[in-house]
């Protein structure tokens, strides 16, 4: 079981890590942080650590647990 | 009112340096004297951004405008760094979508615009600018909503012009908020 | 559970001012996690270039200086001269390094200076609002170029890593890219390879990072990273250019 | 007379091309880019070319090699950029080589900042670069004269074979105002002077500043001086607004001057005697006026944008630095109209006019 | 103490290094030459980096690396060469890194040519980069001079982390004169504010000179101001030779003050009665003095290698443009001694005491 | 009796202000015959540096400008851009072009810039006294490099033909020798080609040539062209290194 | 037959020609030019209108006749 | 007298700018206050070149000589430019080997040695320079002959130390042809 966090505030909705979670669990949220940028949340379960979210994010936003 | 000193001000994205523009240009095609300014935040993209417009029957002096009478500010920060400036007498409109707490200010006009609701409900959501611009020209007469229109023809590039009129519904449902 | 993927401690805790989805931050990240792994956060000082990275030095917790537009070798040769035991890394978009600065690159290059370059290549000056670079390509349209690239007129855009391949001086040179999670790796280990190649006195070191200017090429995040791996690979091969080892040439 | 809204920046570069400008040489730098991304759309229209050069350096040089081949050129750039363009600009002028060079000025020193400044003022009236060399400064006030004055700087920059510059800032550049355009100009690139192969000639043509014996270089400097005396005898300009009555005269360029003309009608809608003197030639300086006015016993109050470097031709005009105040304002903002305000009705109750 | 002859340019080479300075960074260009080529044979001796750079924009960006590492730092150049430099000029001011500039200036505008020049006076005391700053600005008299104000100038660039300029010219760089060093001094390059690495720091040091926001440049400047004035209260250098009794006082530095020497030695022996004040510091300019001068009655003759720089300063000082003559030399020549001589003489007598 | 080698008429009459035996004068002519043969005098504008040639404005009689030091291919495209039919070349030592004026020589070669570059190497700053170019020999002693140029501290020479042959712009690269009669012969042949090919609108062309400094080299004359055959050309190689037919590379 | 003609002032007394010729008929004067150099001048027949000497020549000091 | 004020002027490799040196050396070496200054015409080698001297006891002002009292010219070109510039009561040393026309002037003492000639007799060609130097030095006691051998010893690179002798002697010989 792995799982990750997301610095929410840091975020700047640009979806790049949307698009490589082989396990297509990561999404937009609805709100919008401080910055104004929807932030990306988990929308599924079955995180395998892979790790490529945190490593495609620009923005530092994710950290990973395995 | 022979001069109008106004502020628009908002996150980049929020389309103010435009209604900026459209003031300026409804005041030049009015005969008038206009100056527009505009300024930016640090960020490349997102981040704060205001211009400033002036319009008179007199030649401008400065186009950095201190102490408007008119505020357009489409976010909170927005409006917290400007609300202060407005002069006694003067117009503020701002975004309520995005505003929680209703601005108190003594001598001065206050308007709110649920602006990105009221842009949904246009259909598009980039339109929230013109719905509060509609509003603030109600509340000051700047220029004539007519003006505005006619600016938007030459503001916007031709391949945009089918999206004329959807500006001007959305600048008249501004407009109606504050003719009642 | 074990944390697997951390921040890095040689990035401080400010938020970038890049637009959203811009790479710059990616590359940020691979250059602290070398200097985290290589353990050389107390001896490093980074050079900042004028460039979107104007502000590099906000976001790294080691000591920088900021150069002028296109100065950041000379700036860093000045740094490593007088502390030769310091790690010194600059850090410098295409029109920086190959516009205004490309004296000042090839004669880094030229000297051996026992440095590293973190070149980014984004085929666009970014921070000024997408103007022409040496590296766009032809027929791109940039503000500067509105109507595509003309090679007729302006000529063709400037291969660094082959162009530097001629000197005699440099120890290591690559070209890497970001576009996607496996290629990030690879261009990490790049990084770090740079920086331990200098940490061993092996003179000058440069890698060339393809990265992204969603802003300035209209797309968005993820398709600027598809741009970067259709368009500009077969532009600009990735690929070992000088190795101490004098593994050169090819395809990565 | 159609009034077209356009920014400074851009009203400029069209203002070039209507003044038969077909050769733009520069390189990108904030808060002058409309300026190159006008001219890189518009000259492939007009049959001229943009070339965006690598550097200010190679920016400068093309338009020696350019104006020295007798054509109308321009390049554009902002202080740093500016700075590494001296070196050049010390060898158009000593050349003599005709071209207009823009400044739109941001904050300094160094990197600095994208705000406005007036802190080139030296830069430019002085020469920043090497030798004993002068520029003609024009400084324009609004967006219609960043039209009017660029088409007369390459009507001068030929007539006197001598580099012009438009000293501008962030904000008149940003700027957008209505502007009347001037009609399309073609001006053929055939000087007499100028490298363009010999053609008949019989003697070939040279572009140099070079003097390695001590006497040719007198020479060269003594023909420089001739024509600088010339020019400072018929290129003065300024804007004179109600100096004659004013007990205070403010000398402001630029955007100060803007914000002092708000300032000043103010004032005298509270009956003060406010006049504004407003250079419009940087060089030469119009000091004749300010000494008349000094004669006439005014006092002076110059606003700018720095730690204070139009204040000093002025106390040299008015010559008595007595009778100077001055208020700036450092790189990085601008004064505002009460600010000034403030200052001028100090300064005129200290005289007891309050 | 032993007396050595040197090239005025030997003698400054040298006395950086004994004043401590190991690094020099530096491109060729006539008639400075001898710095750089010392210091490739002299700082390999004392365990100090000589690098010749790609250009002198090269050079100077070496300079702000080396400053903002902590080291005393020199580069040196000529004329073209400095303007040049500009940018970077501006960049050390802007990010207050200290350093050593040497201007053996030489005639200009352009390529110009090989013989001395005063030229310059403007370009280094009023800023020929962009932005509101000053340099300290040194312009030795002689060859023990050359020794001495490079030792103060490194002292001084540290203590204000300001660039300090040397200004002189080809005739005091080539001239040879018999100088007495100062015992080798070492410094290490270990400033607090220097880029090192962290080395155990809890906050890393920053050199920048970048203010994005309109506020962090507006206070970057105060800051710069501020020192500036602590500056023009303490640093001003001048010589002042028998100005106290004389009637015409000459104002003069480097070459031109030498020449001035000698004029005044003559008509002294005619028992005129004739004063020299000799700037030493440039920026800060010795103003004060001038004005106590001009309070007493005198009058003043500036004599300079230009077509007019230093009268500025001298006016500005002085308060009154017509106590104040002027005889200037183009580029390309020294006056002579005789010149000098029959122009103070006519003044004198235009004065009624002839 | 027919005269077989004469005064070319694109010269002019002054003397040189050269050193006895500077090879600078034997390019100068080969210029000039290449103006005659082509008969573009009347349309040929030169560029003189600063270096040794500075005053080659005078002793040609076609029309010229002084270009400040490096910055020649800046103002050659100057002059091209304002008139494309005029022959433009500039005359640049290998300080001018290879040190300060790298940027301007790269990016004028990337442009493709149609004009004509004639690259007089001679390993050292003939002007200035002697003080170590870009192109100064590992070992080489300078006033600058005293104690020989030290390739751990200063880097290595830099090879111009073989790095502006990594870009697409240039149409012609050639290193020639004026050492003796036949490599002279065969320069002129070079210099020839280049400008034929700018004339026929071919492009940017260069010819680098390996040229003599008694003077610095303190050497005679004879000895100083032994030296270039010795010591210059196996470090140089002679040959072409771009050509319109894309004959490139080898030894000729 | 060939020849060649020596514009004596121009020469600055380098011997390059004197080096290349192949018939070593060229030699230095024992007189000075006005420049203060030894110049070049014939010191035997035999011309074979090569042009060697001309053609080395960095002062445009030979022509050839032939 | 106080102050000797002397140009040295020749062909470039004449050995012009040496002999000056030497005297502002051997200057030096007498306690004295000294300055010498060159200057070279544009050839890179060949063509003229002179320097100015001033051996002074008081602290020297210009030390760019326009008017010398002392003249040494090595060739005709610099005797033309320099001798009407010679002070009253000056002297002119010239180098008679090649200079044909002996300038005629008043008040000036002027005396001619052929310098080219008494070096090739003293068997190496380069030291006319000293030839001429001892000759100045006798009519002018700017310094002592004795300093300028001194000087010699702090101008010569060590390797060149073995010259020494044949330059005094050539000194000498320059001394003999003035004091008879
Ligand atoms: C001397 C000078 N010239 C120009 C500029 C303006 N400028 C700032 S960043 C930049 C180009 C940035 O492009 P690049 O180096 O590719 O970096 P990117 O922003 O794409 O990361 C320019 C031209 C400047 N600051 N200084
Ligand atoms: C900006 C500037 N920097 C330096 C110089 C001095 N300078 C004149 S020529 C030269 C170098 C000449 O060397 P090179 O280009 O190799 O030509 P060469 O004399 O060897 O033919 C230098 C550095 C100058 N005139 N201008
Ligand atoms: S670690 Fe892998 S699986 Fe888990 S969220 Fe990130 S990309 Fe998806
Ligand atoms: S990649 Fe990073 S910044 Fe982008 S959406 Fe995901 S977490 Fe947010
Ligand atoms: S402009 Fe381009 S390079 Fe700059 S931050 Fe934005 S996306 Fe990145
Ligand atoms: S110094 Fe060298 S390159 Fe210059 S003219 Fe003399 S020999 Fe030729
Ligand atoms: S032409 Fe040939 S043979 Fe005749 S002199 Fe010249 S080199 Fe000798
Ligand atoms: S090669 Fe020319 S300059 Fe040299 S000696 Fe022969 S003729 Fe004279
Ligand atoms: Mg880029
Ligand atoms: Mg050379």
């Amino acid at each position: 079981m792995a799982r990750i966090t997301i610095d929410e505030e840091r975020c700047k909705g640009c979806e790049l890590c949307v698009s490589v979670c082989p396990k297509k669990i990561l999404g937009m949220s609805e709100r919008l942080n401080s910055q104004g940028y929807h932030f990306v949340e988990t929308i599924g379960d079955g995180c395998i650590g892979c790790a490529f979210c945190a490593r495609i994010c620009p923005d530092v936003v994710i950290e990973v647990y395995k | 009112m022979v001069t109008h000193e106004i502020i628009c001000a908002g996150f980049g994205g929020q389309g103010v340096m435009l209604i900026g523009q459209l003031l300026a240009y409804g005041g030049m095609i009015e005969g008038k004297e206009v100056t527009w300014f505009p300024s930016y935040g640090p960020e490349m993209r997102g981040g704060t951004a205001n211009c400033s417009v002036v319009i008179s029957a007199q030649p401008i002096g400065s186009p950095v405008v201190a102490e408007p009478d008119g505020l357009i500010a489409m976010n909170g920060p927005s409006l917290v760094r400007f609300k202060g400036a407005v002069k006694p007498g003067g117009v503020i409109v701002y975004n309520s979508s995005l505003v929680a707490e209703a601005p108190e200010l003594q001598g001065v006009r206050i308007c709110a615009v649920p602006a990105n609701e009221l842009a949904r409900e246009l259909g598009n959501d980039k339109i929230g600018n013109m719905v509060v611009l509609g509003a603030f020209l109600g509340l000051t007469k700047a220029v004539t909503v007519a003006s505005i229109e006619a600016a938007l023809q030459q503001v916007l590039p031709a391949r945009r012009h089918h999206l004329i009129p959807l500006n001007s519904a959305a600048l008249r449902k501004g407009l109606s908020l504050v003719e009642g | 559970m074990k944390k697997v993927f951390a921040y890095p401690r040689a990035l401080s805790q400010r938020r970038t001012h890049y637009c959203p989805g811009c790479t710059h931050g990616i590359i940020h990240r691979l250059v602290a996690e070398a200097i985290d792994d290589l353990g050389i956060q107390e001896r490093t000082v980074g050079i900042a270039p004028v460039g979107c990275a104007v502000l590099a030095y906000d976001y790294f917790d080691v000591d920088f200086q900021e150069a002028a537009h296109g100065r950041a070798p000379a700036v860093a040769t000045g740094v490593k001269r007088v502390h030769p035991d310091a790690v010194v890394f600059s850090y410098q978009g295409d029109g920086d390094l190959a516009s205004i600065g490309m004296a000042e690159i090839i004669h880094a290059a030229t000297r051996g200076e026992n440095i590293t370059v973190i070149f980014v290549n984004n085929t666009v000056y970014g921070m000024t609002g997408g103007q022409m670079a040496p590296t766009t390509l032809p027929g791109q349209k940039t503000t500067t170029s509105p109507y595509g690239r003309d090679t007729a007129t302006v000529g063709y855009p400037i291969r660094v890593c082959e162009l530097l391949a001629t000197l005699d001086g440099p120890a290591y040179l690559e070209r890497v890219s970001v576009h996607d999670p496996q290629h990030i790796l690879k261009a990490g280990q790049a990084i770090r390879k740079a920086f331990a190649l200098q940490v061993a006195g092996k003179g000058f070191s440069l890698v060339e990072v393809l990265s992204s200017c969603p802003t300035n090429w209209g797309m968005t995040p993820a398709e600027a990273l598809r741009h970067i791996k259709e368009t500009l690979i077969p532009y600009y091969p990735l690929g070992v250019y000088r190795a101490p080892e004098e593994v050169t040439g090819g395809d990565a | 007379m159609e009034r077209v809204m356009m920014k400074g920046n851009e009203a400029l570069a069209e203002g070039a091309i209507r003044a038969g400008c077909r050769y733009f040489f520069g390189y990108p730098i904030t808060p002058q880019n409309e300026i190159p991304e006008y001219m890189a759309r518009r000259m492939p229209e007009v049959g001229g070319v943009f070339l965006q050069a690598e550097s200010e350096v190679s920016a400068i040089n093309m338009v020696y090699g350019a104006g020295g081949a007798g054509a109308r050129v321009l390049t554009s750039s902002s202080s740093p950029g500016i700075s590494l363009k001296q070196e050049g600009i010390s060898y158009l002028a000593g050349a003599q080589v005709p071209c207009v060079i823009v400044n739109v000025a941001r904050g300094g020193p160094g990197l600095g900042g994208l705000n406005p400044s007036q802190a080139d003022y030296f830069q430019a009236t002085k020469g920043g670069g090497h030798g004993d060399y002068r520029l003609l400064v024009y400084a324009p006030g609004n967006a219609q004269e960043m039209v009017d004055l660029i088409g007369l700087a390459f009507d001068k920059a030929e007539a006197y074979r001598n580099p012009v510059m438009i000293l501008t800032d962030a904000i008149m550049g940003q700027m957008m105002e209505p502007v009347v355009l001037p009609p399309l100009r073609t001006v053929a690139p055939d000087q007499p002077w100028a490298t363009t192969g010999k053609r008949g000639r019989s003697k070939p043509n040279i572009i140099n500043s070079l003097g390695l014996v001590g006497e040719d270089l007198e020479r060269i400097n003594r023909e420089l001086q001739a024509k600088y005396a010339r020019m400072a005898a018929s290129e003065v300009r300024y804007e004179a607004d109600g100096v004659e009555e004013a007990d205070l005269v403010v000398v402001a360029y630029g955007t100060t001057s803007r914000v002092a003309r708000s300032a000043i009608a103010r004032l005298r809608q509270e009956k003060k005697k406010v006049g504004l003197l407003r250079p419009i030639t940087l060089w030469p300086f119009p000091q004749q006026i300010l000494a008349e006015l000094a004669t006439a016993g005014k006092r002076f109050l110059v606003v700018e944008m720095s730690a204070g470097q139009l204040v000093e031709d002025v106390i040299l005009g008015v010559n008595d630095r007595e009778k100077v105040a001055f208020f700036g304002k450092l790189n990085g903002t601008v004064p505002t109209v009460r600010e000034v305000y403030d200052r001028i009705r100090s300064l005129l109750s200290e005289g007891g006019e309050g």
